[in-house]
């Protein structure tokens, strides 16, 4: 989604994969999204988790909704076919193309609107078949596309100055996927690439549906009054705008921290989040230990972060219905059709 | 009470029961033995939109002449729901005959004069014979099919072998219900001088013709078509297209040894995962189909427009139901002509298609594809209730083995590795169609599909001429597709005729039948039977050929009409419209009224 | 959704409650569901609740989605307004209904596919906004109204016997509630006409949204093969149908049992549940304790019916919106509009 | 380089910026200030689907005329994005000025010697003048503001009173901001010649007249109209509404005391549940709207038929945008008229309201209502992004305090104890509007609405006749609803003609300035604008009237030429479109061109 085709510098002594192919022959266009955007450091972690795993490009499909998250798709992988589909219908998307080819790699990028407002639906259903894909939802707790409105999801930016209430009646996602039988959970944030790059890495090896939360900051309307980076702030400073109006040039939010530790993080609107990372020996197999886990974390004002409940054994969508190997749209015709001698016999009976 | 002159493969016959009961296999019994005794038969279900408990019908029409449509007339009606008893009793054509079950006398039993009523203790009989609730419930619908042997002089052995070949599995089964079925032969036979003047005949044995519903029909051309992804939400009356699909793939696609299916079906959460699932089935690269009825079609609108625009192959198939809304589920009409044609917000425009008949249904649901992905466009097969759910007597199915799939423009790894760089979105050929490339197979091939603004390449744009581009790319696509969709089938009247008629979809029998009819009372009208939309040239001729078109459809508001109104030259007022739309199959006889009465205005004035 | 008008015997010495109203003043019309069907026993408590809590029927507005479930409420008290809706969209006319008018009791019936399958996203939406209203699941793991086919919830009829998987991946309404922050959250089997009817009333009473999930078996489609009374068994004794064909005459499950104790019930289909109450002990008030509980007796195979969660302090959509206490349906004309002299001064800013 | 003559209060000035650098709050200094010199202005801003970094344009056209519409040219081009400068550069017409930031020399800078360029370093004279990072990007485009108050010779002094308007509460931004415009006047007048050829003059105070855009004046009309709750999905370009909406209640309708609000606003889950708020809201009745765009109508289809069949009353207003699909959401386009006409499965149609500027958004916000609680049906307003987020001038709105809502056919608690029975569904006056009862009022006006089959009384019913009853009813209801929409507007030529056009919406000020160009070259043709569909006796009338009849539309299909072959007694061959959609605003030009060429043509012929 640009005007622009990425300039592509080919540094001396960049590092190749298996398949001898550098870093960026992961990219893909450039960002169009809002400098300092969480959602570009997702990007980023998802070029170097495809190219350390030297996935074939034209073995990823890589599907997305409508909001800035999901314009993110067309930065990654240029040579992977892309799929830009409706607001909050990525997921059946992406159920009928793995249905249609099994083993083309599967990643779906949403945001926080694009999945747990309009999306809700497909996205406990995408879930309830355990689609063997990576589900990763860029959430931010605003729609930042439409300019800022709050979304389902709590607000990450606000949520130490909110109560529990708001909490309460917020949508999470990671919850609400455990709580409905989802095989693969984690949490990340979109400033700790190498949590974020392992995670992915993981989703994309695990054989059913990887729901990845990646807490992303807006910078642009993490609105937050009195915050002197808000856009309440901007709006009020600016003379009246029929677009965005101003917006400030903001860096990207990073944080790395160590197994087992927390971490403080200042949001661009001055608020911060308190990340909890899973301790090495925390165990991501047992349900009802993670549920209490969760809610433990919660209680403190925690988000906690790393791969909180994995399931392997849960048998994926094609597992369920037993279909073929092969995957169905390389079959040939005549090994779809009964012929008419079939036909002949089979009417016999009408 | 009236004369009643004799009827001999030539009647209505409709049985009022309650639904829940098993009354659907004691009526098809019935209707099969009339099929194998070489009378052209049809079956229409008239079911409540509930499980148990509310009136449900049967009417089965036999008619020598192979007419296939309703007739409007009822000869024999079986009244076993007391529910509606005085209402059955009114329907039945002065002469005929009416059949109930006289355990219990009526109260509110009215008589009639003109017909001959005949009370048959059905429960008594069965309740003496069988021991078990359950059974005696069952059989009390087999028993009267045994009085209908005697009525309508229904050879027994053909039922027989009916039940022989349903039990096989279970021989005291056939044994049971034969019981049943003699229980009301004698009884018949004892009390009634049998059979009627109204009754069957054999005439032969229909060989080369089959008994099948659309929904069957249509499920089975989807096997054919090479389809390998059903996607769906149930909804009635679509459900069972998908049923038949299933159960005709694990016949046909799974594999002897390793049990592995070449198919998958999903069942969706809703009507518009269903329509996402279809096009990212068809995106890959694999025939994919999901089959709804109305409210199906509005829930997958946004979807629709999508892949209009995107330009993604992809087939719906919408069994019509009454509408607006939740309608009647239960009933049929042709009402979402106008909404599957321009379906989604901004400007769209999708091929349809019409099949007039379960035999249409198998051959369209492969026609379906091939204009699908040869066009790169959605398309729709619009069919009904009536011919989607009810019982058609048509020629046996034929295949061709030398068919293979119309996968249209797609390049191979090869084609791509030739060009320097892949485009999307441009027409090479002058036909308005691009070429596509599937995932999986070269990253030259790799574009972004959405569904905002692109340009020619495929990349996106919100610049104004590189946007009307497309859009205009568009319009010649559409002129292509009216080259290539089934062409209209003209049957001309045995007399030169100003006089035309068009109809469509599930009218057609009723048409056949009303023409004939017509041309004995001297009015002659050619017959043009639209099967698709676009309208090719053909429709244009016929317009410009005839000066009085009548336009038959199963709709309130003259869809079709419009769709002619605008999108042919013709002068609309041409165009008068027969519209019946209460939710029963059209039956012959209004067409004739209509038709008739509008001739003679036009003499009187 | 009948064609007879119900019959009204009014039986010597029937009791009358505090509005003076009998019992049957409560009903509405015949029901034309399967001779056994739960859902009738549902709406049958339903009467019985409402009844005792003497609300008056004007003030009451019943609302349903579509299914054999969404057609119950015609079932009852034919003297409040009822909305038959569109299928799964029944708790957003809630929510209008609801903004329209905050007086109104407000009950919602719905269905498993209703609200789990095409329903998902505005059920989850509706426990989020807290929307004050009973939210009345009739679940019976199957699409009735469509002939049996299974829904995204667990079939109740055949839970023993399926393994964990299919559990983990069915929607599990309460659960899902939970996780998702709900302020009430009850489960009952229709069978249990006296603990229905008390988590009736409570869900009425509470101020937001009650979600009450009841087992309601559907005696035509438990589908479970080899069951002589499957729907599988009926087909093939009977000739092939369009229509449903036979549907056997059942009665009613009932199931009566205390505080605390299991009670294994056998379903229609031969096969059975075991259903356990709460003990007299349980706190509905913890939300962590209450998932480890689920958590629990599920993998006991047992399903925690009762109150099982509630907190009453969360605002329902009202008080976050901070609406004005009368209905607003209810204010004059001249209290909403600003005259002429308003639009004057507003536009010399203009 | 080619003359300019001079062009007084007669120009188009556009400026290219960046988005997300606060441009247009200089762009509105810029348009404020010519409004206060009390010349006619309009401002057009073409965003891009995006927040930060891509191109966007704001165009202003002064003209003394009072011409509202685009004119297709460009006097002064203010080039402030390197991204866009080449096709800025073509952009601007002969004789035209461009004004860009020098600070950098441009590589790629293309000259053009029939244009004057001039170089202004506005990042140096800020990055000089302002310490903090943001500030500069901010006063980057203050500072152009000055340069144009320069060469436009803008009274500075209308600035100063500007911006302490807006920022009374924090005077020293005042002062910060008038540096920055000096920093670009000073630097104009000392190195141009100022004021150019085209200038403003002041020419009045546009006493009587406001500036404003559409979704503003609808939002403040849904408070006027009595609305008390808006369920809404976001969705660009009809966000601003809900926005709007919110604010003018915050201001009107919160208790001073208690703080309690009178309205209740419910950002819903989607689209879906938006349309079902407005419908349970309304049934209780409240009066309740939804805003949406193109998707959302797409998404709301199946609730819009369940109004159109029980009879909901309902308000939906659609901001259209470019379609199909996601389209281009921020260009503008009228194309979703054939889907609100006939939105929904099944025999549906729905009237519509097409303002043609913002005092129609405001005026038919109210009427929307009364005509939905009159005709119990849910009524659109088709709006767009031009009207809806462009800035437009127009009269000052005008509030009649007489006004009380029209709530229709509402029976009152009275009203129904004087019944014996209360029917729902039944026709009684003949204009095919039942009677309806609200929840909450007397037991006796209880009722079940239902989308599924009901009859007169309102039970449900799957009989045939009933059903169709119903169903023929509301067609008597279509025929009352056109006495009621509002009428079409007859602008008569000053010379009698036999030309016709017919336009409506946004495209209303292009066809008056067109209009006068061809009148110049002696074309002369009536003007009817259409305001609401269906059509009253005054579209037939004109379009009986005409032989040639020109339909202007903003999108590919021609809708509403669709709509006027299908609803009125025209003979389509009259009808000659008009059609614009690009996505751009439409300019008068090409309908100049048009119906020029047209007729050219024909006298050719
Ligand atoms: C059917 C439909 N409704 C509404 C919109 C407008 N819309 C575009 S993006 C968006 C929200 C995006 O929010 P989120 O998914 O969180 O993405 P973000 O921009 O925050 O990354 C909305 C409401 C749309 N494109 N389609
Ligand atoms: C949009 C739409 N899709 C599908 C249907 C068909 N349909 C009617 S009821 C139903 C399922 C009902 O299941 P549930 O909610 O569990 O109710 P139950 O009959 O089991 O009580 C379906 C799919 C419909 N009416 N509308
Ligand atoms: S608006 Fe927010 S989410 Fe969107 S691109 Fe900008 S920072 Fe990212
Ligand atoms: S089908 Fe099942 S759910 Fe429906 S009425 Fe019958 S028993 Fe009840
Ligand atoms: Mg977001
Ligand atoms: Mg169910």
């Amino acid at each position: 989604m640009t005007y622009i085709a990425k300039p592509k510098i080919d540094l001396p002594g960049q590092k190749r994969n298996a398949l001898g192919l550098l870093q960026r022959d992961y990219e893909g266009s450039l960002s169009t999204l809002c400098a300092g955007c969480g959602h570009d450091s997702i990007t980023a972690a998802i070029v170097q988790a495809l190219w350390e795993m030297a996935i074939e490009p034209e073995k990823l499909i890589k599907l997305s909704g409508i909001g800035c998250s999901s314009k993110t798709p067309a930065y990654f992988v240029h040579g992977a076919h892309g799929f830009n589909s409706v607001h909050g219908r990525m997921p059946s998307v992406a159920a009928g193309a793995h249905a249609g080819h099994r083993d083309l790699v599967c990643i779906g990028v949403s945001g926080d609107g694009d999945s747990l407002s309009i999306g809700f639906g497909q996205f406990g259903h995408a879930l309830r078949r355990n689609l063997n894909m990576l589900y990763l939802i860029e959430n931010n707790g605003v729609y930042g596309l439409t300019k800022g409105q709050f979304s389902a999801s709590a607000d990450p930016g606000s949520k130490a100055k909110k109560g529990e209430v708001n909490h309460m009646q917020s949508i999470n996602p990671v919850a609400t996927a455990i709580a409905m039988g989802a095989s693969f959970v984690g949490r990340s944030f979109s400033g700790d690439r190498e949590q974020l790059v392992a995670l992915i890495k993981a989703g994309i090896a695990h054989k059913g549906a990887a729901l990845l939360d990646v807490i992303s900051p807006c910078v642009t309307f993490n609105d937050h009054v009195g915050s002197t980076k808000s856009y309440a702030y901007t709006r009020e400073h600016m003379y009246r705008t029929s677009e965005t109006g101003f917006v400030p040039p903001a860096t990207e939010i990073t944080a790395d921290y160590p197994e087992g530790g927390t971490v403080r993080v200042t949001m661009h609107d001055g608020s911060s989040i308190l990340l909890k990372k899973a301790d090495p020996d925390y165990d991501p197999t047992n349900r009802s230990k993670t549920l209490r886990y969760l809610e433990k974390h919660r209680h403190k004002g925690e988000i906690p972060t790393g791969l909180l409940f994995i399931d392997d054994d849960l048998p994926d969508m094609h597992a369920i219905a037993g279909t073929a190997k092969k995957p169905l749209r390389d079959f040939e015709y005549s090994e779809l059709t009964p012929g008419s001698a079939a036909l002949a016999k089979l009417q016999r009976s009408m | 009470m009236s004369a009643t002159q004799s009827r001999i493969n030539d009647f209505v016959l409709k049985i009022a029961t309650v639904n829940g009961t098993g009354s659907a296999s004691a009526n098809s019994l019935v209707m099969k033995a009339l099929f194998r005794m070489g009378i052209p038969v049809t079956g229409k279900n008239l079911f409540p939109s509930n499980i148990q408990g509310l009136p449900t019908w049967y009417e089965i029409r036999a008619n020598k002449d192979g007419y296939m449509s309703r007739s409007g007339r009822v000869d024999v009606m079986v009244a076993m729901n007391a529910q509606t008893y005085s209402k059955d009793l009114k329907e039945v054509s002065p002469g005929g005959f009416l059949v109930y079950d006289s355990t219990w006398p009526r109260s509110h039993m009215l008589a009639r004069d003109d017909i001959t009523i005949l009370g048959v203790p059905l429960s008594k009989l069965c309740n003496e014979h069988f021991s078990v609730a359950r059974i005696r419930i069952l059989m009390k619908n087999i028993a009267y099919v045994g009085v209908l042997a005697a009525l309508l002089d229904i050879d027994l052995d053909v039922f027989r072998t009916l039940l022989e070949e349903t039990f096989a599995a279970k021989p005291k089964l056939v044994d049971g219900n034969l019981d049943a079925i003699m229980l009301g032969y004698n009884y018949a036979k004892e009390n009634f001088t049998c059979p009627l003047p109204v009754r069957a005949e054999k005439m032969g044995d229909n060989a080369g013709k089959i008994l099948i519903d659309g929904n069957a029909a249509a499920g089975l051309g989807f096997v054919y078509a090479g389809a390998t992804v059903g996607a769906w939400y149930p909804i009635t009356p679509s459900t069972s297209l998908m049923d038949n699909f299933k159960t005709f793939c694990e016949m046909f696609r799974t594999d002897e040894v390793t049990g592995e299916k070449r198919y998958c079906i999903v069942q969706a959460e809703d009507e518009l995962a269903a329509a996402g699932m279809v096009l990212g089935a068809n995106w890959v690269g694999a025939r994919a189909f999901t089959p709804t009825s109305g409210p199906g079609i509005s829930l997958m609108s946004e979807f629709i427009g999508f892949a209009y625009y995107a330009e993604i192959p992809s087939v719906f198939v919408d069994v019509q139901r009454v509408g607006p809304s939740t309608g009647m589920p239960t009933r049929t009409q042709q009402c979402d002509i106008l909404l599957c044609a321009y379906a989604s917000h901004g400007d769209t425009r999708h091929p349809l298609l019409f099949p007039a008949d379960p035999s249409d249904c198998f051959n369209m649901a492969v026609q379906a594809f091939d204009l699908a992905e040869r066009l790169q466009t959605p398309v729709f097969m619009l069919s009904d209730l009536d011919i989607g759910m009810n019982d058609w007597m048509v020629s046996e199915l034929k295949w061709d083995d030398s068919y293979q799939p119309d996968r249209g423009k797609v390049l191979s790894s090869e084609d791509l590795d030739a060009l320097d760089k892949f485009v999307r979105y441009t027409d090479f050929d002058g036909d308005g169609i691009p070429y596509r490339t599937l995932p999986g197979v070269n990253p030259k091939g790799a574009y972004f599909v959405r569904g905002s603004g692109h340009n020619r390449q495929g990349g996106y744009t919100e610049d104004s001429l590189e946007y009307q581009d497309v859009m205009d790319r568009l319009l010649v696509k559409w002129d292509t597709a009216k080259t290539l969709v089934p062409t209209a089938v003209l049957t001309p009247a045995s007399k030169k005729t100003k006089l035309g008629i068009i109809a469509f979809g599930s009218s057609h029998g009723a048409v056949v039948e009303a023409r004939d009819h017509l041309a004995e009372r001297g009015i002659h009208a050619d017959y043009l039977r639209l099967r698709a939309f676009p309208f090719g040239a053909e429709v244009e001729e016929f317009l410009a050929s005839h000066e009085t078109i009548f336009v038959v459809e199963q709709n309130r508001d003259a869809q079709m009409k419009s769709l002619l109104m605008l999108e042919t030259q013709t002068n609309s007022s041409k165009l008068s419209s027969i519209l019946h739309y209460n939710g029963m199959p059209l039956p012959s006889d209004c067409i004739v009224a209509a038709i008739g009465a509008h001739i003679e205005s036009e003499a009187a004035a």
